[in-house]
């Protein structure tokens, strides 16, 4: 492996100023709760289903902030409606959904009854996560771990059945994470759809039965020809925690889940978003799914170049936030991008550095290395090729996962035959410079190296800054990609509730417990 | 000795003229072997190709094979009658834009921008539109004589045409990147509709942009100009410039 | 719910079955302009084609413009209907057709290979015959049961067929890679044309190869099989023993 | 520039040998003519045309064979009868080739004014050429020396007025040099066929008539971009010394001028090759014209890697060929290919080493550096990324001269938009990793490295061996490309005549003294 030269200290400089801007919202993450937290809970208790668009986890919810009964967490008013009723979980939904329950109404259970039932479901669903784990940890202990840097490749025909055809054709081309794309602007749905989509807008909805199918299509494939497929969605936007446990009760493996995203580019309430991402992070690391975060999205509007530092900045904020819900740096996807304009002089030394910044802040993460796209023209021949030099740089600087750029990113989403097109020059290009960088040292007072400590330094100045003013003041001042958010705009801030004394979220309490988090 | 190209009947061109060689990628539900290669063979002579050389197949999985083939078109196609409407009016920089609305219109212009309905790219009606600008020209915002606002991502055309009511604003600019299922079409349709059916639709100019957007296609659509891919704010700018200096 | 091809009507593939999405590259004596484009838009359109999307073009100087196309074609296939010509004997390794020649012919068989004519591409009938073989398979030249001549490049039919006469050959290998202006198919009919007068047609086994050549086009040109990209001695040596031993 | 550790003293070794193995031939070169070599002598005196295919200085030439009085040289001759008959060099030829006269039949003429009629033709044809060579300089002060690695692009219609068109249009895409394609075999051909070809095959003849129109193509298109376009052809095989004083007279630029090609891979004499090469490399060297050698040609029947010894062998005699030719490094475009097996685990790594091998060797040579050929399939894609990694080794080892791969390689001879295609493939890397090898260093244990003096140890036994036995035994054990060639045997033999002590050739005499050559 090549090395930079970066003065140790400030790296930990950088890394402390994210930590503080992180630890100091601790306010927000303790205290507080959120309709999704409490719809993810009430999923993880088993409850499912939904009455026309509306998902029966969202009728609880709603019923419960309309009884001004949500501060108190979701999981007691179901477990005490099913103590006193003998009832299921989802036969207590049921009975609220069609109007026949009020969960407020319903006199107070024995504690000791109540908590029981939650025990044994939180006991039930956590064993079923952890089943799940197990699955997948037993299937890479026979077919081997996963390749690095992972091919990655997306489907996004709109149908889940066409996707997974498409899917199953890109793994046995060789491709090792499988990304079922949005139907677009999923972000701002407070609630997760049901059911299979056959007809999504640019991809199909992230749904418990799109996850399911996917699954069942990867597992048949990957049994077949010896490998275990990895899958991967969005946790992200107004349902970002349900999202997560459904990938958890699903078994993904992979999840896009952003700290910042949800407030800078769909704008959504910043105390909302953090609170949802903080539980779903803990969904995930419990259910060792990992991580990917969202650095890409800064550069497609803004230049790669002058911009950089932001990437930089965003990688250490997202590591800290994920590391306060438990997750590893094995599972840290942190993300960036190869989105330097190529008609600059030296773009590939650009890149090269940048993409080395990344992988030494955060050298034990599977970092999540995104394609040329803002560049991408409807030449295929010209994206094709940038596409190559994108995969040196990965192979170079040892990423964990190589989001493939297609030829056609310029025109549309991908054919069949781009995906196989992409994993073939991936597979070309890093077999062919497959220790490269066993032969080669970055000279200490070269450009890529001071590059390098340049994009650092603006980094940690930013960073700086964040931790005085703090992240909300920071957004409010549009230090972030230059998008002004406040902290009371922004969509969702309704669903944000501060806990009462009496507040419980049996998920959490044992998720936390488990992960060793205070 | 030189070749010679007869306008009226050109065709494709691989290294001898009107040799009507051209190159081919597609996928077919077909095995990757001599049959799936007959079968690619067969597509391309019904589509009047000959010649035909599949010098590569691929298997995809999934029973799907992947072909690249060169044939020869017979087509040809008369340059001399093609004529296509395009943005006619010269370019000018910035100041020089300036000046001519100053001399000629002598107030300032309202320009309102989005990127509508379900379309979330603005990077396009910012290059346009930003103070920053691209490409070293700068966006309409920095103009003297325009007062430029734009809306940003995912407007809707009842809000775009709300705000242009309450600017009272003389050029409305939409932005449509997403184009799959012609849903370009759509949304740009529904706003000139909507325009229509509330009377303002000669009140304004309405331009629209987009990389599958030219002017042909936006004069059909009812608008007065559309830009492609590699537009710039000059070239917006001149437009609109000279446009009212001619209404006037 | 997965996806239903009808074999006897199947289509390009894009990403949505039946779509009939295919990639075009091709250049036209056109200008690198609005008009340009209409005009490849009319050469795919004038082939079939609709949802045309010309998404890229490039001037090439010289008045040449080079147009990126993807269309859709509404031509179908009938798969159940294609029926190939292809080798159907089973491939054996070296030691296996050793064995088999021994025991099914019980002589060695004289193979006379060379890349006729005009053609000096000796790459491809090396790899079939030479000792060292391609591939980690051995060539024609190591196995025990041949006597195996290589005439290397640029032999004249005439040259060939006396020394296949002189050393009274079962076999002759002929390789052609060359094939602008089709004159692998000249050459190729010229040596079996020759074959036919000199009346040695039927006393020989015809084998022909090369990149463009497949087991259809030899039967056509009056061979007795034809090998192209991707084929091995094993392929070769595996015919040669199973024709001979059916023959005896 | 990155650099190899290799200890001089090998290189030293190795360029010895090679010197044996050249300086060894001096009785050949020095004793012997050819017809070829005369029939170049009889085109520098102002002999031109051709009776039906057949050239008049071939006539000419065939008419001393036959008389017997060749081994005194054409120019005696001529010059004799020219003084005997008061008459142009063409009208004494026109006058042979209509059989009206016997130029040994003519009485032999004051020595003195035979002489000097000689040195006025001589005079006259030298400072053509210098005028050329003067004009070549004067556009390079104008617009500028060639980029460096230079952009080297085929055209091959078969029709010269085609290939005007295609030329022009590369140039105007950033081509620096056009290389025009010859009809297949011309090296069999023992005369230059006349005129302008429209229906070449692969290619148009190498002809004076073509390189005109070409020439003027290029001047055309070169002044209205501001560039001196170069321009490229073969000096190769039975008529090659001739081909090169057309290229002389019509400014050609450079010359693929091999010294063993012809008799490996074309079946010439090893003798006739060999003196041909001598004389034609004297008149590309008087006419400052690059000459480009045929190394790769090994690489396309055998393996790269274990035979990449043979090319660093064959370019080491290449060297010592042209400097006793008197061809300065400067214009010794040495040659060399990417050849490799791309499925090769590293072939990345291999190829740079082989590339930087050649750099090291030949440090101030512009090393002419050919595309992946043997490789390429009709996968146009995965062809265009082969290119691209091709392009990128070329920046990495400045090369001289960029042989553009074509991603039609294993399809067809290029086409316009091919051409286009591949001139942006290499403009992007070029550009892109501009001065990446500023930025690293390569390892003194590592791969690459050991690789090369691997290759070169190799190569260091090999030509020792040669030495040893010579070169004419070398080539009979099929030491070279496993192809055995007798020195008596192949075409052409019949060509090759002892001087005697009247022997006299004016412009190998006046070209060895302005050259400074023995
Ligand atoms: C950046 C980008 C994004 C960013 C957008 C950020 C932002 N704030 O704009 C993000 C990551 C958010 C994004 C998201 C998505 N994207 Co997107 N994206 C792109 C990308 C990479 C570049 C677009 C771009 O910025 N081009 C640069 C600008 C300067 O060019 P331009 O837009 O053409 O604008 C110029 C001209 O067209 C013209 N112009 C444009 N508008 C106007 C207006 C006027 C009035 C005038 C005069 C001129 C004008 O002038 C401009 C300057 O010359 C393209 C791929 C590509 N390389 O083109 C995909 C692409 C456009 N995206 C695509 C898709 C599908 C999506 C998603 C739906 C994916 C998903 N399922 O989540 C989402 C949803 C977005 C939504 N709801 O619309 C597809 C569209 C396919 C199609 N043909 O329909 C593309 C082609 C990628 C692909 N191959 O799949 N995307
Ligand atoms: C190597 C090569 C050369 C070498 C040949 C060295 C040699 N001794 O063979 C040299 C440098 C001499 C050369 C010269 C020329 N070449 Co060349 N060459 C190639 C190249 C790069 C590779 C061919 C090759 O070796 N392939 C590898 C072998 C293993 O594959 P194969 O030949 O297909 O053989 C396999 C099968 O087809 C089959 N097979 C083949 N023959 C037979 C026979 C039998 C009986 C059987 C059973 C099977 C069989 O089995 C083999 C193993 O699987 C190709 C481009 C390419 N990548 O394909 C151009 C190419 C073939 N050459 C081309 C041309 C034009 C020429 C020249 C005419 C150029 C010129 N003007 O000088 C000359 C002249 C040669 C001549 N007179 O024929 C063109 C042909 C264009 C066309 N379609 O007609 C090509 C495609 C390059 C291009 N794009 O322009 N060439
Ligand atoms: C972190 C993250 N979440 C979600 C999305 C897309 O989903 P949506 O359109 O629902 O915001 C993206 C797109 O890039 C993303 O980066
Ligand atoms: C040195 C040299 N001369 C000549 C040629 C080709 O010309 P011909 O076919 O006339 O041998 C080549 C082809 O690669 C070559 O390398």
């Amino acid at each position: 492996m090549i090395q930079l030269s970066i003065d140790k200290k400030k790296i930990e400089n950088a890394r402390a100023h994210a930590k503080e801007i992180v630890t100091s919202l601790d306010w927000l993450l303790q205290d507080y709760t959120s309709s999704t937290i409490e719809r993810t809970v009430l999923r993880l208790m088993g409850i499912d289903n939904a009455i026309g668009e509306t998902p029966i986890p969202n009728i609880v919810v709603d019923h419960l902030i309309e009884k001004k009964a949500i501060e108190r967490g979701s999981a007691y008013w179901v477990a005490n409606a099913m103590v006193a009723e003998g009832k299921s979980a989802q036969e207590i939904a049921n009975g609220v959904a069609a109007g026949e329950l009020d969960l407020t109404a319903i006199p107070a259970q024995a504690n000791e009854a109540v908590m029981k039932a939650l025990d044994e479901l939180t006991e039930t669903m956590l064993n079923k996560i952890k089943a799940q784990t197990k699955y997948r940890e037993d299937a890479h202990k026979k077919f081997g771990p996963r390749k690095k840097p992972s091919l990655y490749v997306i489907v996004a025909t709109g149908n889940i059945y066409d996707d997974v055809v498409q899917a199953k054709a890109a793994v046995r081309e060789g491709a090792d994470i499988i990304a079922v794309i949005r139907s677009t602007a999923q972000s701002l749905l407070d609630y997760v759809p049901y059911g299979a989509t056959t007809v999504g807008f640019g991809g199909t909805f992230a749904t418990q039965e799109n996850f399911r199918i996917m699954r069942k299509g990867l597992d048949e494939v990957g049994e077949e020809i010896g490998k275990y497929v990895h899958l991967t969605n969005y946790a992200s936007g107004l349902a970002m925690p349900e999202i997560a446990a459904m990938g958890a009760i699903e078994r993904l493996d992979v999840m896009l889940n952003d700290a910042m995203y949800g407030i800078l580019f769909r704008d959504i309430n910043m105390k909302r978003t953090l609170l949802d991402q903080y539980f779903s992070r803990m969904i995930n690391a419990y259910a060792g799914i990992e991580i990917q975060t969202g650095e890409d999205n800064y550069l497609t509007t803004s230049d790669a170049i002058e911009k950089a530092y932001t990437v930089t900045a965003s990688q250490l904020i997202n590591e800290q936030f994920a590391l306060i819900s438990g997750i590893k740096h094995e599972k840290m996807g942190i993300g960036h991008a190869f989105e330097i304009n190529p008609t600059i002089e030296n773009s590939f030394n650009y890149e090269l550095s940048h993409a080395l910044l990344a992988k030494t802040l955060l050298p034990n993460c599977p970092l999540k290395y995104m394609p040329p796209t803002k560049f991408a023209t409807g030449n295929i021949f010209r994206t094709h090729l940038l596409n190559g030099m994108f995969n040196m740089i990965s192979q170079m600087t040892g990423q964990g996962v190589q989001l493939l750029g297609m030829m056609t990113e310029a025109i549309h989403t991908p054919h069949l035959v781009d995906r196989a097109i992409a994993i073939e020059n991936a597979e070309y290009v890093f077999n062919a410079t497959k220790n490269f960088t066993d032969e080669i040292e970055i000279k200490k007072d070269g450009f890529i190296n001071k590059r390098a400590n340049t994009v650092l330094d603006e980094a940690n100045e930013f960073l700086a800054g964040v931790a005085q003013k703090g992240l909300f003041n920071a957004m409010a001042e549009g230090e972030f990609a230059d998008i002004k958010r406040t902290e009371d705009g922004g969509k969702g801030l309704k669903g944000v509730f501060k806990k009462d004394a009496n507040y419980f979220n049996p998920f959490m309490e044992r998720m936390k417990a488990e992960l060793n988090l205070n | 000795m030189s070749i010679i190209i007869d306008p009226t009947k050109i065709k494709p061109y691989g290294d001898t003229l009107d040799d009507g060689r051209m190159q081919f990628s597609f996928s077919l539900p077909a095995p990757a072997n001599e049959q799936g290669k007959e079968a690619a063979k067969i597509v391309l002579s019904k589509m009047g190709l000959d010649e035909i050389e599949i010098c590569y197949y691929k298997d995809l999985g999934e029973g799907f094979t992947h072909f690249i083939a060169y044939a020869n078109t017979s087509v040809t196609v008369d340059l001399t009658t093609i004529k296509v409407k395009t943005v006619e009016t010269p370019v000018m920089d910035m100041k020089e834009t300036e000046e001519f609305v100053e001399n000629n219109i002598g107030r300032t212009l309202t320009v309102i921008g989005a990127c509508i309905e379900s379309d979330a790219h603005t990077v396009g009606i910012d290059a346009i539109m930003n103070m920053k600008g691209y490409d070293h020209r700068y966006g309409l915002e920095r103009y003297k004589c325009f007062n430029a606002l734009n809306m940003g991502a995912q407007v809707t055309s009842e809000e775009l045409l709300a705000k242009a009511a309450e600017l009272d604003a003389d050029i409305i600019l939409v932005s449509q990147i997403v184009t799959q299922k012609d849903i370009h079409i759509k949304n740009l349709t529904r706003l000139i509709e909507m325009a229509e059916a509330e009377g303002v639709r000669d009140k304004m100019l309405f331009l629209c942009g987009g990389p599958r957007i030219n002017h042909e296609l936006a004069i059909e659509l009812g608008y007065d100009a559309g830009f492609g891919t590699g537009s710039y704010a000059t070239d917006v700018a001149s437009f609109i410039a000279f446009h009212y200096a001619e209404k006037k």
